[in-house]
């Protein structure tokens, strides 16, 4: 359609869909109600106010993050599927690259570009929805990495409750302490390929961040550089020393032990995300829970190397992604959807998302409200936030990011931090067409 | 007598119906001779629904597919908007990967640990020791086989986790070797047992009705002779199955060349040591969005598939003309 | 004569010292060792395969279910709470259609065209069969989703549970005919000859005759089918939108978190849930029609 | 009711078998009509082309005043007794009989009706709602002829449905045949290997080798007047005795001795012809004690046959030429030691005298077959084939 | 060689089945031995349970000298075989027969001597490189034989032979099979459901009914003197006439005509006693005119056994009882016309009576079998199971 003036604009008839990874009962069960009970009705009646008559439907779904992502691609490819659609952050690149998305301002118009919400949402959040300087997505929510700790343990090991920790040598000190106690496994930081993507944003790729280091800058992808070997390095301190539990990595429900096993404080420390709070330990839903949650697990920031060595001369360092929702370029009705997404997006319709459990939301103003009964979330989107980073949004991303997990896997197993660095670097250079594109 | 059909001429009798097929028993009749009288036209009408149904739905992805595996076609990115044909850049790159001979190598021993050794060997013990039996012994060992194979993949998959679980699997338990980590440990095997598991079934069954195909009297002459228990598997009953061990080997081997479950219980790890060719498949393909370069291992995979069918086809099928 | 007194009812009213030839001795010492063997390994082959069902069994009824089995501290609340996922229930029925319709489209077309390739002579028929089964297993593969959608979308089959049926009739079928054929080819023949005698159409014959003849055939296939469809999980979740129409494979990724993590409490009751129709299904065929396989490839 | 005509039928299977070689053959209305023969001589293959179950390769089938040579089986109202019965086992008796009129569109009941008359008639009532699987042997045999009757149809055509039962049920079986032939006066074809059934039931026999017919007669004639040495070996229960003679003035010397020359062969032989002179083991007459003009030779093997016995005997070789043996049946009481000499005279005017395998002085010549229709047949002309 | 003797031998099947009921019998060595009976009788599991194929659940099995019940059946030394011939399809003729051989581990020429010896003794040379499939049905069998013969066993077991053979090659092969034996001297017990093959081949036959001996005699003693009237109906190729009679004085009373009273049976019988009145269809005479003291009735079936004819005619039920069959065996060129009367005369001394199934007036007052060992027999005990 035209830019400047898209479809459908003055329909009096309009239908529009919803599509987003979450259903009612099971997977993120609380947006799916949400769509289905808040914001369908209200928009419909919105659009009845202004003389449109509209159908809104949404197509819930509840799978994995990879097949949900297949697809939308194939959705979009064939040019059909939902008018609003909810995607991960990280495919923007890929499939703005695809074709299968365009920019907002290109599919709605250009009033996309004076939305009020954009104001309450901070540049680096609004990063989860770019794709080269262009915006293709609002982002819903974010969230970051810190390292967990159980006080009761650190307690018996004598080490400080209050614990946070300034370089990555007081983070294995702590495990050498923690070693002592009988069944624990002192440090879990994710690796391997088990773990999938959570060892890249739990585990390599904050590593390589507090090293100063960042996997794709300036156009290259980083190969075999210092960061990358020192990130390799912390792996070989912490498991063939003993401090972690190698097998942990290894299992292909390692995360899910990993979780079980810190709830019955088996485990030091965790690197995990704010999802590991709300989710997993939580004392009334969780997966694991945890009935004493509050009091036990203590949280802090993830130390660079040394105190100012991290990414952008940072002390402290963190990952985040994220959920965005945008808009279909074959969508009949791109005016329209696009109303509808900015109105999921207003903070009156973000809190109502939230309802009674807070959880980090792209928005400023709302995060302020919501927050502030949650300490640790509160601390998430205060301290963290700010200092945080991004994945690089394009196609060969999760390529990388495996080779980066078969990186932490062969250290993990033994090899010596340089070769399995040297072989990284070979590797990426297939992977992102040709050693022009890796630095080392 | 009045004839009614056929023309007066005594000298040319039958003419009516067989002219052209008087002393040429090459000429196809109009009517074949099949018991049902269907016919070759009736016959085409027999296999066309199905045939529609295999040429729309299965030859026509797999041809499309086999394309697929001559360009860089991703589900995302650049590629995705304009693949480009690259030829058999694919197929070097496979064969030239380490990854793709090393997966190659272990679905090797995964089809000939689970399939040929696990699957057709434990199927036919079972079918063999049950073959005179009829109580509820037999029902019972016979339901709980079947039961492992008509289960859904992903709950046997979670089954199995549990069962070699490292911390508390039912089989540590068991074994009293507490922490054994079987799945990080022995990723093949374990595999290998699972896949076993899953598939005796159908074995079982196909050697089961095989076993009776087998003449007791044949047996029997054996066993006077005073030939021993693997004497008379040797010379009386493998010869005489060999036509369903063709047709058990092809089958569960091509199943289990392309069987994608183990992925549910390892994920092809730790370290790609039970990365199966079908899991490397999955992951490059749906993980990595490489459908170009997952296309054409598949191809490779057929190819391989072709190559063990006819491995079993010579090596099992051969004698027969000399049999008859 | 029957006159005679008898004393033959047994060694214990027998006046001659007759050896006694008992079930037990009657083997000798080797036949008891084989004997033993033998119930050995039939138990060992009843644990191999009971042991791994063990979780299943115990898992759903627990309050707080690990990966691991152990006795459970008993509850029925994990289905209580399945009960009140809106899909749950409905994707057990979505799968029985699924696989229901799949089951009578690949039998019936199965034994249409096994029947007719098994009593008609047609050139290259071996070779044909061989090929498309090679070419089914790789249908069965991911890297063919692509154009299987496209396939779909341009036939108009997405969101059709028809679409979805069809779809995995077509991989199905070669491996269901190669299976049928073997049944085919060892009923005789003068079955279907002595109904032609009496008039019968070729329709009537495959209808009336053989198709009833070859029924524990068909009762493996469709089982088979049944099976192979009920744990299908790519097929219907690329093609089906309205998650009202999506089969159990697909709704029970719904019971992995946001972060991908299995819910155990709601996955092991659902695993049940999602298990007891085709173990019923095979129970009913397996008590009606018993199972058996034909097999070898004959020429 | 029909009377079935051949003519020229010849049959080629696709491999190059030909199974049926130009056959002509006229089967009377009503009559018990027997194919008898060893395995593979086309027995089978003949009864299927009548049925239509194979196509001709050439030549004409005409039943009655049809010409069903190119009509579909179920058009050709025959009914066939396959030699393993072929009942469904998945029907019921009742339903297995009901078939046919099944297939003719009858109502439920109608079938329901006739299927018990016909199992009644047959003494298959209260096995009605058994399947197969659950039936004797013999019952199967009668559930299988009560299927085919159930049809009234033209012509009955059976294939060896006597020998899947056993010893004992077969003559029970073989008598009730042919009762229930006689009653219905149907056309009836029935193929056979077993010489005795074919005597025993038929009205005429046609005793065929390779794909055609060898000789066409009632079973006296072709018992006592074989027409050709493949039959004489092949009819009576115990084979005719075949031995090579030389004709000598009025006489025919068998293994040294002169035994008198048949009459009917006398006019067609001329002296020191080598012929082959043929006499059954029942017409001769075993001594114990010398005789002239006998054929003398030890005896090896006495069989008991019940009330009477065969006795073989070895004849040594006429002019040094290695023995032969020759079998005589002895009545009850008359059985020679094992090892003794036996002197044997054939009864008078039941020689047969053959050269180059065809009995010579045979009406009409050397011509196989004959006009003459069996005593239960009631018409039609026989063309014996060719040999 | 060696004689087999069983003692109270019992087999009761897994499924309840008692398929062999307390069994005494002695088959001498050298003996040829036939086991006969209806189908479901016991037969086959008798002489699988002398080969030890099955498990005897009571009683004992002596081969020689030896108790065999619970040897392997490898270790029994006796050689079976099969109806089915049990040949391996793929192994050649020369294969199969060396395969005990091959199970003994003797060299593989030795083999090869051995078969090419043995197969030359049944004239299967040349025929030492063909597979089972390229054989016909006799040459099967000749190869089945040279298979158990190879190992020169002490025992030949034999189930049903000739079964599978047509009806022509059976009886050549049941000559063969005579002379073979006679000439190797070997123990061979054969089973078989065809009394004409029992007849003609063994030195004696035992008769079983419901797993239990109904009698144990020669051929002779059982086809003249059947020891009950289940062995009467069985023995003979047209079963015996047994006829509801009363006796009255020194005449029994048979469809309303006095017939005389047989010899043995006169001192155990009264008058008025209701007894069956027995006799062979071989032993009855028939006439076309009217005779006195004759039974009289209509010709319904003639059936054509080659030199003689099997008639069956319609007595009228004395009495006004309903008519029952009588069976005439008469010889060439005497068969009455269907739907005549004849006139029937039992032979002399050929008539037997029975009373509850049991012949009257047999040898040693009603204890079946004899002591007597048959024609062919060289010796050894005889012990006669009780019923
Ligand atoms: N379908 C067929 N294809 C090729 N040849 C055949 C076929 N059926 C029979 N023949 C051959 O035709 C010949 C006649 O066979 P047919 O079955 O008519 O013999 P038969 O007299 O019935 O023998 P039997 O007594 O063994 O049943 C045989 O040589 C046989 O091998
Ligand atoms: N394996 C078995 N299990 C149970 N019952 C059996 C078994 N084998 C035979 N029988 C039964 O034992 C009885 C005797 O069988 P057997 O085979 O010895 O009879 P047969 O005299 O050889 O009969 P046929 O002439 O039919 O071969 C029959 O009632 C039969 O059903
Ligand atoms: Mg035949
Ligand atoms: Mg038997």
């Amino acid at each position: 359609g035209d830019s400047s003036e898209p479809a459908g604009r003055d329909a009096k008839d309009i239908t529009l869909t919803i599509t987003d990874n979450a259903i009612a009962g099971g997977k993120n069960s609380r947006s799916a109600e949400w769509i289905q009970n808040w914001v369908i009705p209200r928009f419909v009646e919105a659009q009845k106010a202004k003389g449109v008559t509209a159908k809104v439907t949404f197509v819930p779904s509840g799978v994995d993050d990879e097949q949900y992502k297949t697809k939308l691609a194939l959705d979009l490819r064939a040019r059909s599927g939902g008018d609003v659609i909810s995607i991960d952050g990280i495919w923007v690149g890929e499939f703005a690259q695809a074709g299968y998305l365009k920019p907002l301002s290109e599919v709605a118009g250009a009033e996309t570009d004076s939305w009020e919400g954009w104001a309450q949402i901070p540049e680096a959040v609004q990063g989860l929805g770019r794709f080269e300087e262009k915006r293709y997505a609002i982002p819903i929510g974010t969230d970051g990495r810190i390292l967990y700790y159980n006080k009761k343990l650190f307690g018996q090991a004598g080490l400080p409750t209050d614990w946070q920790p300034r370089s990555w040598q007081e983070i294995l000190d702590a495990g050498a302490k923690l070693k002592a106690l009988p069944g624990v496994t002192p440090i879990q930081v994710n690796g391997g390929t088990a773990m999938g993507e959570a060892t890249s944003m739990q585990g390599a790729l904050p590593l390589l961040a507090g090293a100063g280091g960042e996997v794709y800058a300036n156009g290259k992808w980083s190969g075999a550089t210092g960061p990358v070997r020192d990130m390799l390095d912390f792996y070989a301190r912490v498991y063939p020393a003993g401090l972690g539990d190698p097998l942990l990595q290894q299992e292909a429900k390692g995360r899910d032990k990993s979780f079980q096993r810190f709830a019955e404080g088996k485990i030091g420390i965790l690197a995990e995300g704010d999802y590991f709070w709300r989710s997993v330990v939580e004392p009334k839903a969780g997966i694991a829970k945890m009935a004493d949650r509050d009091a036990t697990v203590g949280y802090a920031l993830i130390p660079a190397k040394n105190p100012g060595a991290g990414i952008r001369g940072q002390d402290f360092v963190s990952m985040s992604g994220g959920s965005v929702r945008t808009l279909n370029p074959h969508s009949k009705y791109p005016t329209q959807a696009f109303e509808l997404l900015s109105f999921m997006h207003s903070a009156e319709a973000v809190k109502a998302e939230l309802g009674d459990v807070p959880r980090i939301t792209a928005r400023t103003d709302v995060n302020n409200e919501v927050l502030a009964g949650d300490p640790m979330l509160k601390f998430v989107a205060e301290k963290v936030l700010p200092i945080t980073a991004a994945r690089p949004p394009l196609a060969v991303y999760p390529q990388v990011s495996v080779a980066i997990q078969e990186a932490t896997a062969a250290v993990v197993g033994g090899k010596s931090p340089d070769a399995v660095a040297t072989d990284y670097q070979k590797k990426l250079a297939g992977l992102v067409g040709g050693a022009d594109h890796v630095t080392s | 007598m009045a004839r009614t059909t056929s023309p007066p001429d005594p000298t040319t009798a039958g003419a009516g119906g067989s002219a052209t097929g008087r002393d040429d028993p090459g000429t196809p009749l109009a009517r074949r001779a099949d018991a049902a009288g269907l016919g070759r036209a009736r016959a085409g009408g027999f296999v066309l629904p199905g045939l529609v149904l295999i040429v729309l739905f299965l030859v026509v992805p797999a041809l499309w597919t086999i394309y697929l595996g001559v360009t860089n076609y991703r589900l995302t990115g650049l590629a995705a908007a304009d693949p480009q044909v690259v030829g058999l850049d694919n197929y070097t790159a496979a064969l030239g990967d380490e990854r793709f001979r090393s997966s190659l190598w272990l679905t090797l021993q995964f089809v000939l640990g689970s399939a040929v050794i696990g699957q057709a060997g434990l199927g036919f013990a079972i079918a063999w020791s049950l073959r005179d039996r009829h109580g509820p012994v037999r029902r019972v060992v016979e339901a709980l086989v079947l039961l492992a194979w008509i289960l859904p993949s992903s709950v046997v998959a979670f089954l199995w986790i549990a069962l070699l679980d490292r911390d508390a699997g039912t089989l540590n338990a068991l074994l009293g070797t507490p922490g054994m980590a079987w799945l990080l440990d022995h990723p093949m095997l374990s595999v290998i047992l699972f896949n076993t598991w899953r598939g005796t079934a159908f074995s079982m069954m196909l050697y089961g009705a095989a076993l009776q195909n087998v003449p007791p009297s044949h047996l029997e002459t054996a066993r006077l002779a005073g030939a021993s228990t693997w004497q008379q598997l040797r010379d009386v009953v493998f010869p005489r199955i060999r036509g369903h061990v063709l047709t058990n080997l092809l089958l569960i081997s091509l199943w289990t060349f392309n069987d994608f479950t183990p992925f549910l219980i390892t994920a092809g790890g730790p370290e790609q040591r039970s990365e199966i060719l079908p899991v490397y498949v999955f992951k490059i393909a749906l993980s990595g969005g490489e459908l170009g370069f997952g296309a054409a291992i598949s191809f490779l995979m057929l190819l391989i598939n072709l190559v063990i069918a006819l491995v079993y086809l010579r090596t099992l099928g051969q004698r027969r003309e000399a049999r008859r | 004569m029957t006159a005679g007194p008898r004393t033959t009812a047994g060694p214990a009213t027998s006046a001659d010292p007759v050896p006694t030839a008992g079930p037990g001795a009657a083997l000798g010492w080797r036949g008891a060792v084989v004997q033993i063997g033998r119930y050995t390994f039939v138990s060992v082959v009843l644990g191999f395969f009971a042991l791994p069902l063990l979780w299943l069994a115990t898992a759903p009824f627990d309050r707080t279910p690990t990966i691991t089995t152990s006795l459970p501290e008993f509850t029925l609340d994990n289905f209580r709470a399945l009960l009140d996922n809106p899909y749950a229930l409905r994707s057990l029925w979505n799968s029985i259609l699924l696989s229901g319709g799949t089951a009578v489209l690949v039998v019936t077309f199965a034994a249409l065209a096994a029947y007719a390739l098994s009593r008609v002579r047609v050139p290259g028929r071996d070779a044909l069969l061989y090929g498309l089964l090679l070419l089914s297993s790789i249908v069965t593969g991911t890297a063919t989703m692509v154009p299987l959608y496209e396939l779909a979308f341009r036939l108009n089959l997405i969101d059709s549970r028809l679409g979805v049926i069809l779809i995995l009739s077509g991989g199905l079928l070669p491996a269901a005919i190669f299976i049928l054929k073997d049944f085919m080819d060892s009923t005789p023949t003068s079955y279907e000859e002595s109904a032609r005698v009496f008039g019968a159409s070729p329709v009537q014959i495959v209808w009336q005759i053989v198709l009833p003849m070859v029924r524990p055939g068909l009762a493996t296939v469709a089982v088979w089918a049944v099976a192979n469809v009920w744990g299908n999980f790519l097929v219907p979740f690329l093609l089906l939108r309205n998650p009202e129409k999506a089969p159990a494979a697909v709704i029970m990724y719904t019971l992995y978190t946001e972060g991908g993590q299995a819910n155990l409490a709601l996955l092991s009751t659902f695993s049940l849930l999602y298990s007891l129709p085709v173990v019923l299904m095979f129970v009913f065929v397996s008590s009606r029609y018993g199972f058996r396989f034909h097999g070898g490839i004959k020429r | 009711m029909a009377a079935i005509t051949l003519r020229r039928l010849g049959k080629v299977y696709p491999g190059g078998v030909r199974a049926l070689d130009g056959l002509d053959l006229s089967i009377a209305d009503g009559e018990f009509f027997a194919l008898l023969g060893p395995s593979g001589c086309g027995k089978t293959t003949l009864l299927r082309t009548i049925a239509g179950l194979e196509v001709a390769t050439e030549g004409a089938v005409q039943i009655g005043d049809r010409d069903v040579t190119n009509l579909q089986p179920g058009r050709r109202d025959v009914a066939m007794v396959f030699q393993d019965y072929a009942l469904f086992p998945h029907m019921t008796v009742e339903e297995n009989i009901g078939y046919p009129l099944r297939i003719k569109k009858l109502p439920r009941s109608a079938r329901r009706d006739k299927a018990a008359e016909t199992a009644a008639e047959l003494g298959l009532t209260g096995l009605l709602d058994r399947r197969p699987g659950q039936l004797s042997g013999g019952q199967q045999q009668r559930v299988a002829l009560a299927r085919a009757m159930a049809c009234h149809p033209q012509v009955f055509l059976l294939d060896e449905p006597l020998s899947n039962l056993d010893a004992r049920l077969r003559l029970e079986a073989r008598t009730f045949l042919k009762r229930l032939q006689r009653e219905l006066g149907v056309t009836c074809v029935f193929v056979t290997h077993d010489q005795a059934e074919a005597l025993a039931l038929a009205d005429r026999i046609a005793v065929m080798e390779g794909g055609r017919i060898r000789q066409v007669g009632t079973p006296v004639e072709v018992f006592r007047r074989p027409a050709n040495t493949f039959v004489a070996g092949f009819i009576g229960s115990t084979p005719m005795n075949l031995l090579d003679a030389e004709v000598a003035g009025d006489a025919v010397v068998v293994a040294g001795t002169r035994l008198p020359l048949p009459e009917p062969a006398r006019a067609v032989v001329a002296d020191g012809d080598r012929v082959v002179y043929g006499v059954r083991p029942e017409y001769l007459d075993l001594h114990t004690a010398p005789l002239d003009d006998a054929l003398s030779g030890r005896v090896v093997v006495v069989e008991n046959l019940g009330s009477s016995s065969l006795v073989s005997l070895d004849l040594p070789g006429g002019d040094g030429v290695a023995g032969v043996g020759l079998q005589v049946v002895v009545p009850e009481g008359r059985e020679p030691e094992l090892g003794s000499t036996g002197w044997v005279v054939p009864r008078a005017g039941r020689s047969l005298l053959y050269r180059d395998g065809e009995l010579l002085g045979a009406d009409g010549g050397g011509v196989v077959g004959s006009g003459v229709v069996g005593a239960g047949a009631t018409g039609g002309g026989v063309v014996g084939g060719p040999a």
